[in-house]
């Protein structure tokens, strides 16, 4: 289905949201401002925005280390998240999740996950909770490409597939996993190729392209919540800065030119230029987008530097949940 | 102080027991728990391998099938990361799954999801998840089953914050105890001792819950207290009562039920008053839960203490096959008295 | 390549070997002469000798916990694996491993296994020694249908795949993983269809049918070694009696029916069937062989009856080798 | 017995490490080691996620590409158990493999080809295989790393007879002891710090070994034993210095160096010296090694000790995210002098 201007402009605002987002998250922690690990989805908006445009609120998200993209496009307060990713008590884990584990249950986003792998049992879990309450809700386990080869991932798709659960498979193939080539560690061209072995059907998308990743996703979605089971979308993206940190060029693991290669398919660029050039949103509208989503995560960063650090007191909380 | 030989009260009632006088299995009062539970809330489902249309390797979950069908007792891959992963997303998604590792050796291909991600989500996430998650499992040696069928791993899971970790030791306790870590809303593992399977006991039909983290006294007395769980718990009993007849000794039995967390006040309360401890464990001793106990017994009843803390648990290394070193490998009423009689700086007879 | 008579000669000792071990093996067992678990081979035994026969002695086995028609195929002791089963101090293992830690290492046979896909990463190993040593040595992964869903399978055949390594990959389907049905836990019409999802070459063979099995072997074992890598082979094959122990019929997971129809097909029996029809071998030598190996077995069963246990006083060894 | 002043002799040089004055980092040390290893056999190898082309993440592989070549640094896909199991593999084939885990906590991930394979193969197989295999990997807190990149798991590794587990606390010991580790013919797993990459010492240019399973006298002293290892031993070190300082106290600080097997003999010697122990650890305190450490002092030492065993260690939480909270979870100087000065019986400031 074509989207329509609105679904075209939800687009747009979700990558725009992740990307400015991310990028002042990255000066933050270059001005170490903002502890532990931080990766970077800058480059991959167009997966998160497509996939969660196409999802209903009700459907459930599980994510990777690289999970900032998929909390924001499924309408993650920005605060809150700058909050966490500081590591203050106003962040959604209240500081003791921080980047690798942020979340938002109220928005059915079951977390970042710090593990390779280890989100997508969970999101077979919360799929396999839909079929059982006899609800169309689906659930979509986002991962990368490097992730397919973990036995974690492999039990997953294949138990959804075998229990015909409504899942939908993103694969953010972004040709790496840290700083190691996909081609050395598969001896396969298209991640998708994996899609056969479960008994699954399997897509590729043009990851920088959030209209085709919405509209690939819809279907899978559409396919699930029918009872059909799931589907694997293989998308092929890119990320712009390093596996981890805010280093874009000069490393020997991948080139400067594959990195410029890349950029000139910038899924935000590419997607303002065609509505632009097809009359569909003004340039000036857009800017005008750009400019709240700015005013947003300004507030956000304010909000994050504002908020105190956790009270010491809160150290031995919520390791469980108490009875009532 | 020196041993009394005041008579040791012979199995109590065990505590949050109703009283009955309906003899049940082991496997029996887990099975009819589970039916109890299903049938009182539909958001209980239980999912593994061949639990089923077999139901289950042991027969732990036979009839359920029947009874509430494929969607409710789920037959899985053999996927033990998927298994726990499946329970997770459900749990956190509302739903109470009992999800079963058909060994309890099978944890260690579990464990990334066990306790890296189920015992630390609520925490990750600053308190938001709740994860009503019990797994059940069957742990024990004695059987020939091997290295890999055998292992008593609970000091593994104990270590780990967010899990609670349930041995029970009679059909009663499986019953009550399987109840509280059904209706528990936070990850429990529950292990049954394969060895106990067709044991028998009192177990009243009512549905009943022993809750987590309380103890209990299986026998009075005032000589020393013995520290055991699980089958060991029988072991000791004999024990016990050997050394009641054979030298007038009182022994008192203490049973944590549950080892996280651990019911350190019955523990230490005991050793005050018998001022000797053994710990008694199928485990391997090294680095097993003998050693936490003997830790805490001896930082909380120091100035108590008349004779160091024992140990009496597997030795260091795999379990063997053969029935021929099986037998010295796991702990039993002879060891368990050799190690009592030695605390309490009597000759050990044959030693 | 066509098998010559002595290697049909060959085949079909191996697969006698293996029944009747196996059968001596389960009345042991039935007379409670036999401790702990026991996962009988019965009716696959085509695949293990047809692949045992394909390689050379230097070529390494990884196994399951069905492991003997793999030790047997390989050319093990008789005597020593009957002792093992028996717990007894002259078994392979001393009695410290029993029937699902069976091993000799000494003919290339890396161990049975308790855990499903447990071995799997192990064949891997000692395929990237070989390769790493630059001979032309292959080895070996048994496999059933089920241990396909479970994560260390996954990720050690896409190891091998990636790195190219000189493995084989020999997957005994027989229909079923203890008591659940394979379409039950996956949704895949052939388990071969996963091969393609780690990009190498995946074929079905009848695995009923040793000559078919040891061509197809062949031919993947030739590859491995000319350095092309992993090679998948789907062995169609049954076990005759219960996942464990000794009962056949009456059972709630598979039909009487569906036992005998399977039995039919019998390898043994028609292995023999086409040789004398062919005028191949004569009913006579078969016959004698078969006497030649019960002879075997009976011994066999002798030894394993008249060997002790082992002492107490070896509880503690081999834990750890000692330094020299 | 009451505390003396006698002054504590400060770093005696470490056992088994030859004199020098060079000094180099920790994460030098190590690389340095498998550079000098790779050189003289050629059965060694590494393998591992992002070791080859990258050097491993934290760079403790760098150069080892260039110089040895991607048959001999293998980058492999991200799969630990597979990984693992590739080590075995190659071990029983006889190569000398050394296999790499990027942060500790992933062995959670390949728990049963550590625990289940690794360690019980010898066994099982009833003496005949070898396995020369080393696993090496990044434990350790304090960097905002959160839950599941922060642990320390040892005591799960130490429970399980066949490993031997290795966690060094200075460049010399690092270099020493992965030197045993990889020239060991069982499967060994050694644990850096991830705190301590950048920190310097002495470190000799050669190559030399230190046998597993012998504990260093860090410091000497007389009024109290501290037990630590890994980063521990650092902080142990200031509180000594600390309590030396402003206290007049003599702490002797026992580094077992290797965790399994334990130098027992030492520790249980400097108690009976010190008649006091406090066992620190970053490790949850519940079923951590020192309870196994606490467990055998009282064993062996039970008439010489004048207060209980006592542990400074990490709570019973997962490990927080935030500066703000990890600070408040990680043992440090200031925790483990109040955990001494309690067991000496001398008032805590501040508490
Ligand atoms: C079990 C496990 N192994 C290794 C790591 C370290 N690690 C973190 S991200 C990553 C790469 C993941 O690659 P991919 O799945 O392609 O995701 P991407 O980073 O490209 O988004 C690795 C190896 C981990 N976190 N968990
Ligand atoms: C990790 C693990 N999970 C479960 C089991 C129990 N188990 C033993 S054999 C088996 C079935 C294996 O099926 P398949 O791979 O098809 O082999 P088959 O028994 O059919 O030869 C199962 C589930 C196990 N041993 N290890
Ligand atoms: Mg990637
Ligand atoms: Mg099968």
């Amino acid at each position: 289905m074509e989207p329509s201007v609105e679904i075209i402009k939800d687009l747009h605002r979700r990558m725009l949201r992740i990307r400015l987002f991310e990028e002042a998250a990255g000066k933050l922690f270059e001005g170490n401002k903002m502890p532990g690990f931080l990766h970077l989805y800058v480059g991959q908006e167009a997966v998160a925005a497509g996939v969660c445009v196409a999802m209903r609120d009700d459907d459930q998200v599980s994510s990777t280390h690289r999970g900032h993209g998929h909390l924001v496009a499924k309408g993650g307060d920005l605060s809150k998240m700058m909050a966490e990713l500081m590591g203050k008590a106003d962040g959604y884990c209240n500081g003791k999740g921080g980047s690798m584990h942020i979340c938002d249950l109220d928005l059915n986003m079951l977390g970042a996950n710090g593990i390779v792998g280890g989100g997508t049992p969970i999101a077979v879990g919360a799929g396999f909770a839909n079929k059982y309450r006899g609800n169309d809700t689906v659930s979509v386990a986002f991962f990368g490409d490097g992730s397919t080869n973990i036995g974690a991932f492999h039990e997953a798709i294949n138990m959804a597939a075998a229990l015909k659960l409504p899942v939908l498979f993103i694969c953010e193939n972004n040709e790496y996993g840290e700083y190691t080539r996909r081609d050395k560690v598969m001896a396969i061209n298209d991640v998708v190729d994996r899609a056969a072995g479960y008994g699954i059907p399997g897509v590729i998308v043009d990851g920088m392209d959030a209209m085709a990743v919405y509209e690939a996703s819809l279907e899978g979605l559409d396919r699930a919540r029918r009872g059909e089971g799931p589907t694997f979308i293989e998308c092929k993206t890119y990320r712009y800065y390093n596996h981890h940190g805010v280093q874009t060029l000069g490393m020997k693991y991948r080139t400067d030119e594959e990195v410029e290669e890349w950029k000139k398919k910038d899924c935000i660029d590419a997607l303002e230029k065609r509505v632009t050039d097809a009359g569909l949103i003004s340039a000036e509208e857009l800017a005008a987008v750009r400019a709240e989503v700015e005013a947003e995560v300004a507030e956000a960063v304010e909000f994050g530097e504002n908020s105190p650090y956790p009270d010491a007191s809160t150290l031995l909380t919520d390791v469980y949940t108490e009875m009532v | 102080m020196t041993a009394t030989t005041t008579p040791s009260s012979v199995h109590p009632q065990p505590s949050f027991v109703p009283e009955t006088d309906r003899e049940l299995t082991y496997l029996g009062a887990f099975n009819e728990a589970m039916f109890q539970l299903m049938r009182e809330d539909e958001d209980i489902f239980v999912a593994g391998e061949d639990v089923g249309l077999q139901g289950g390797v042991f027969g732990s979950f036979k009839g359920l099938s029947d009874e509430f069908g494929e969607r409710r007792v789920v037959d899985t891959p053999i996927a033990e990361q998927a298994i726990v992963g499946l329970g997770i997303g459900a749990a956190v998604a509302g739903l109470r799954p009992v999800v079963d590792l058909m060994f309890f050796d099978f944890v260690m291909v579990a464990m990334d999801q066990i306790a890296n991600q189920a015992a630390k989500l609520k925490y990750m996430f600053g308190g938001k998840a709740t994860l009503p998650l019990t797994i059940t499992t069957n742990g024990g040696a004695g059987l020939s089953a091997a290295a890999q069928h055998s292992q008593s791993l609970e000091a593994m899971l104990c270590h780990v914050p967010g899990l609670k970790v349930v041995m029970p030791s009679s059909p009663a306790d499986l019953k009550g105890l399987l109840v509280a870590c059904v209706r528990e809303n936070n990850p429990t593992i529950l292990v049954k001792n394969k060895r106990m399977f067709g044991t028998t006991g009192l177990v009243p039909e009512e549905l009943y819950e022993i809750p987590l983290g309380v103890g209990n006294v299986v026998r009075e007395g005032n000589d020393v207290t013995i520290v055991a769980y699980g089958r060991m718990v029988e072991e000791s009993e004999k024990a016990a009562q050997r050394l009641a007849d054979e030298h007038g000794l009182s022994c008192e039995i203490i049973d944590p039920r549950t080892v996280q967390p651990l019911d350190t006040d019955l523990i230490v309360a005991s050793a005050k008053k018998t001022n000797r401890v053994v710990v008694v464990h199928e485990a391997v001793r090294f680095g097993g839960l003998g050693a936490e106990i003997a830790a805490q017994v001896q930082e909380e009843a120091f100035d108590y203490l008349d004779a160091p803390v024992a140990r009496v648990a597997a030795p260091f290394s795999p379990i063997p096959f053969s029935p021929g070193l099986e037998g010295h490998y796991v702990p039993n009423a002879k060891r368990i008295s050799a190690g009592i009689l030695e605390t309490l700086g009597r000759p050990v007879p044959g030693a």
